[in-house]
């Protein structure tokens, strides 16, 4: 449509931290709040945030409810399926966690760092190792996801249980009625650091594949002109630094797509 | 509207019928108990008893289901001595925590309808039992039970449409029920409205069959109220 | 007109009262009344609303605990205790069931159980209180019904009968438990007029059968045919008592005959 | 926090619903065919279907509808309805469905003779609603309504799916971020003690004052 | 003993019912009734239940709506018309308003307004319906009160009162409209004999000053001091009418003669 953007309204989960969470006063804060901001600066619009639950993200934003997704949403070929996305502003490996103590930490050290499953031939014997040791357990993932993606195509014969937010996982896997969780390493990270020492990150960081080419910012399929104006704001964001700082302030590392 | 996807989904969601059954049957059979001994415990005469007794009945009708969901799933796991305890092979799967949760708001409901019925009765039946000679015990089995279990039924049909469509919570602590798939296929498809229209369907003719079968029981239990007519 | 004859002083006891006292909260309903009724006894009380009549007959059977005084069936005193909080309460509930199985009572507003038909309400007791056998007792049932004139109503249930029908079936009801003492209600109250005259018929059969009988009511006509004694209660005290003619003809208290002049069934 | 907005949402959806009541209770009870069947199924479905879905769907069919119904009036833009709105409309609609029957059930309760009586004065029949019909229903329909508005107040928590910041959502955060469910989930149990006793206080009073001239069994 | 004497056949027909009709689905319960009743006149319906006493009555002041015939109210014919679907309904329900405002009715169960005290039922129809100034209306109610003997329990609500009082409340709030014609429907039955008298009372005066009254009873006493008209029904038809002394006493019907023998207070 030819219509001016003069505000844009950013729908976001607000509770996957660090990329998005609540504050105590129920206002949203964190990594995509801030870059929103700073793009939204440079798009020359103002900005506003809606909260939406996970599961309902995707028809929220068709809806029209808000205009632009920016909730740690990985750009893959179903979703672009029914909404269109920006050029992806940040890029986060999946990873398993175990309790400390589980011997499942030491069989999922598969002896890789990092699998692209893009490189079929590297990644299937890992796949299948992965298979073999998760065989009769139980894995958190949270609902709609592209660990659960992953899950359905690679593991299928594993117990996938669904939570609608990622903490409730970790509540789970720390009280030992699933064996492990999965999910983007960041929030994993943040997961285990609520409770220090109990659970370990394992085994590879996957990428690629199902896990798809990294965060972007959704959109509906109708405003072509939103989506030019974020890629033109993520590129610029990008080339001068402000994501690697805004990542560093909030991962303590960059997560910006290489 | 996508029919076709609507059509298509319908088997999938079937597949969450029995689970969705059994909460249903589950929890309504084991609440009848709870409800049961409760109602007596609440009629006791012993103070303590009956304290005890209402607060049940206060916290589980006073709270939403799906606190007492979560406080029974992700609450009970936080202390070391549950999860230590006998109860953990239990409580560790969502499926019974589901059902006690439910057993217990059920129970909590149906103990007051019951309760309310038993207190219904008119004296004078029960006066008429007691100069028969009848004694507390028997003028209660023969007597007010069975003038009370009529009473309280159109209540009590309420009580199980509550629950048939309070099963649909289950969802949230990663049960695969009716509404737990749809939300999975939501999450594939990405088409809330279609898959929630089949999902409530679904649930509407459970209910449907739920009430049609309170009317039974009622219809058959109550041939003097028909008699009138 | 068939008149009761007053029955011997020599017959044997069937029901003693005495000085009974009621209270509910600060409202005094029996000031210590003392009745007998002799084996074959029909006896009627009267007196205005409130006096005290349905308390008295409750009290026979216990329904109301009295708070004072005895209650003797049968040459058997109800023994009575009193509890801590200074309540009276029965010494024995045991003792208090088995007698009252040779109390039948009909209540004023029937309580017939409206979930079981007539039959069933009749053999209720029967099987489950004396455990007579059931066939026996739906036999004694049928020929019980068919004495009050409902045999044809056995499988109705309570609402699908008029109040007379309602009514004879409450007496079989409480006949089919043989009792020794029958105790009545306002067996005539809430009843078309036609109706009285049936109820009349079957507690006349009753009586001369020989069953002792108290009954309450407020149709004088209806005490003046059917007792062998009436006695006058007025504010929890028997005002007095004696035969009906003498009674409802020519009283001795004030009292008594203010009420029946005022009466209209008594002035015409 | 989270509480004022469930007390906001739960009072705003039970007024609302009262008023559905009430239009649903006077379409059942009317004598026409139509409003029968449609408050009928208004009623059986909103009833018969999770509310959970019910809030989803009004969620993501609410601003849809609106849009629509404002464009047949001549205005095309997108009608936006938000959270709060929404969450009121499907509690609203949910409690509207109960409180049909409720009131239903009242007004059919009232003996038929208080009726007769005033018609025998020669009342009109809207002088017989407003001064004997609507008294005595309200007698009838309180302890009715006091269980809608139990159901109401916790059906609020299940607004948290469209993330209007209620008691639930916010526990659900809390909880999630502090890892510490029991203590969050208790909290809440406890808050929504509070509301359902003070607001049990406020339905016996009101019910008191409604049952004067009533003998209490 | 104070007898009603009877009226004038000149003076103007208050009420005036001509061949009624009135079914309820196949049962027909009234068969063509006719029947007037003149300024002054007391009319006592007598008849077994199920006769269509209460039914003629509800008909006369269109509570229900006959099928067939005409009411006539102080010389007013009520008009009525056909629906498509053969129902009958009034032509006018303004009219029916307006007509009922001259129709006391005093119902069988009181019916007094349970919301309200004494008072209030009182007042409430002079003031909403007939606009009278509320503290005109009040002093009003209070001596009508004053004349039934409730005076003191203005403020109370129905349950607070006796039956006998509930049912003075009841005639109160029926004059409280100054109607020229009072439907009593079976006023003394629930009634403590006691208080029937009472009830007799107030009734008579009401006649002495000159009201037309029409009352179902089955207190034969009562029908026989109250009337200036005795009028029996059978099976929804007149079986028989005229003074009290012949129709109670001597009555040319067969069926009224064993309705009189059956029933105990004309027997005893
Ligand atoms: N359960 C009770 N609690 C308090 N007062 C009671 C109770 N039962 C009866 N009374 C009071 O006791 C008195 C006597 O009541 P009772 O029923 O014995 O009178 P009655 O002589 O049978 O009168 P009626 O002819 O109206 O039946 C009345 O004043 C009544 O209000
Ligand atoms: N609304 C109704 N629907 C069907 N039948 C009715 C209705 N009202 C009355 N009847 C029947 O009409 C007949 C006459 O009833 P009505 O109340 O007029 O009798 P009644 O002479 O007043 O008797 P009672 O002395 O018992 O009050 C009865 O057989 C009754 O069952
Ligand atoms: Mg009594
Ligand atoms: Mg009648």
């Amino acid at each position: 449509g030819a219509k001016e953007w003069k505000t844009v309204r950013i729908g976001s989960e607000g509770a996957y931290p660090p990329w998005n969470a609540t504050d105590t006063s129920g206002k949203l804060i964190g990594f995509e709040i801030d870059l929103a901001n700073d793009l939204c600066k440079r798009m020359k619009v103002s900005c506003e945030f809606v909260a939406q639950d996970w599961d309902g993200i995707i028809p929220a934003l068709q809806q029209g409810k808000y205009d632009a997704i920016m909730s740690a949403m990985t750009i893959t070929d179903e979703r672009r399926k029914v909404i269109d996305f920006s050029a992806p502003y940040g890029t986060e490996p999946s990873v398993f966690a175990v309790l400390t103590d589980s011997p499942l930490g030491k069989a999922l050290n598969l002896g890789a760092d990092r699998i692209d499953l893009n490189d079929q031939a590297k990644a299937k014997p890992v796949l299948d190792k992965l298979a073999e040791a998760l065989k009769g357990k139980s894995v958190g993932v949270q609902v709609s996801t592209i660990q659960a993606d992953f899950m359905d195509k690679h593991l299928s014969k594993v117990t996938m249980r669904t939570y609608d937010k990622i903490d409730n996982a970790g509540i789970d896997l720390n009280s030992g009625r699933v064996d492990a969780m999965f999910g983007d390493r960041s929030v994993v990270e943040a997961v285990l650091k609520a409770t220090p020492g109990k659970m370990v990150v394992v085994g590879p960081n996957f990428i690629g594949g199902v896990i798809g080419e990294g965060m972007g910012v959704g959109l509906r399929k109708d405003t072509a002109d939103l989506k030019a104006m974020f890629d033109k704001a993520i590129g610029e964001a990008l080339k001068d630094g402000t994501v690697k700082k805004l990542s560093t302030q909030h991962f303590g590392y960059d997560i910006s797509p290489k | 509207m996508n029919w076709q996807l609507m059509w298509d989904s319908l088997p999938r969601m079937l597949g969450g019928l029995s689970l969705t059954l059994q909460l249903i049957v589950g929890s309504l059979a084991l609440g009848a108990l709870v409800a049961f001994g409760v109602a007596l415990l609440r009629l006791s005469g012993n103070r303590v008893v009956e304290t005890l007794a209402a607060a049940y009945v206060f916290v589980f009708r006073g709270t939403p289901l799906l606190v007492q969901i979560f406080l029974v799933y992700y609450g009970l796991g936080q202390f070391e001595f549950i999860r230590e305890s006998i109860l953990w092979p239990f409580l560790r799967e969502p499926y019974w925590c589901a059902i006690l949760a439910l057993t217990l708001n059920t129970g909590a409901y149906t103990s007051e309808v019951l309760r309310g019925a038993i207190l219904s009765v008119p004296q004078g039946q029960v006066e008429a039992a007691r100069a028969c000679g009848m004694s507390r015990a028997l003028a209660f089995r023969r007597i007010v039970l069975p003038v009370a279990i009529r009473q309280m039924l159109p209540a009590y049909g309420n009580e199980v449409i509550l629950m048939v469509k309070a099963t649909s919570l289950a969802s949230t602590i990663t049960l695969m029920e009716v509404t737990g798939i749809a939300r999975r296929m939501i999450a594939q498809t990405f088409a809330v409205f279609e898959l929630f229209i089949v999902a409530g369907a679904i649930y509407l003719v459970l209910n449907f069959v739920a009430t049609r079968l309170i009317k039974f029981a009622e219809w058959r239990l109550t041939p003097y109220l028909r008699a009138r007519a | 007109m068939h008149r009761h004859p007053p029955v011997s002083d020599s017959a044997p006891a069937a029901v003693v009262v005495e000085d009974l006292h009621k209270r509910f909260g600060d409202l005094e309903v029996l000031k210590g009344v003392s009745l007998t009724a002799r084996e074959g006894d029909v006896i009627t009380l009267i007196g205005s609303s409130g006096s005290g009549k349905s308390t008295l007959l409750r009290c026979i059977n216990m329904l109301e605990i009295p708070d004072d005084g005895r209650v003797v069936i049968g040459g058997e005193a109800i023994a009575l205790k009193k509890t801590r909080r200074g309540a009276t309460v029965p010494a024995d509930t045991r003792q208090v069931e088995r007698i009252r199985t040779s109390l039948g009572m009909v209540f004023q507003s029937f309580n017939l159980w409206t979930h079981m038909t007539i039959l069933e309400n009749v053999i209720e007791a029967p099987v489950h209180v004396l455990g007579v056998p059931k066939a026996e007792a739906v036999d004694r049932a049928r020929m019980l019904l068919d004495k009050v004139g409902i045999l044809a109503k056995a499988d109705s249930y309570p609402v699908q009968l008029s109040g007379g029908q309602q009514q004879r079936a409450a007496i079989a009801r409480a006949l089919a438990m043989q009792p020794k003492v029958m105790l009545f209600d306002e067996p005539t109250s809430a009843l078309d007029p036609e109706l009285v005259g049936e109820v009349l018929r079957v507690i006349r059969q009753l009586a001369d059968e020989g069953n002792t009988m108290i009954l309450v009511t407020h149709e004088m006509g209806f005490a003046r045919e059917v007792a062998s004694k009436v006695v006058f209660l007025h504010q929890g005290r028997i005002e007095e008592e004696g035969s009906p003619d003498k009674v409802l003809t020519d009283p001795d208290s004030d009292r008594v005959r203010q009420f029946l002049s005022r009466h209209l069934s008594g002035a015409a | 926090m989270g509480t004022a907005m469930t007390v906001a949402v739960a009072v705003s959806a039970f007024a609302f619903g009262i008023l559905v009541g009430s239009l649903g209770a006077s379409a059942k009870l009317s004598h026409s065919l139509a409003l029968n069947v449609v408050a009928d199924i208004y009623t059986t479905v909103v009833r018969g279907i999770p509310e959970l879905l019910v809030i989803y769907l009004l969620f993501f069919g609410g601003s849809s509808v609106a849009t629509s119904i404002a464009a047949a009036f001549g205005y095309d833009g997108r009608v936006d309805l938000n959270a709060f709105t929404i969450g009121v409309l499907a509690v609203g609609l949910i409690s509207g469905a109960y409180s049909t029957e409720v009131i239903r059930g009242a007004v059919q309760s009232v003996p038929f003779g208080q009726i007769e009586a005033a018609r025998a004065c020669g009342m009109s029949r809207w002088l017989i609603l407003r001064r004997v019909l609507v008294p005595q229903t309200l007698r009838f329909a309180l302890p009715g309504l006091g269980n809608v508005w139990q159901l109401t107040l916790k059906d609020t928590a299940l607004v948290s799916v469209t993330a209007l910041a209620e008691l639930m959502r916010v526990t659900h955060l809390a909880a999630g971020a502090t890892r510490q469910p029991f203590l969050f989930y208790g909290t809440a149990a406890v808050l929504y003690l509070l509301l359902t006793t003070i607001s049990t206080a406020l339905f016996n009073r009101a019910e008191i004052s409604a049952n004067r001239g009533v003998r209490r069994a």
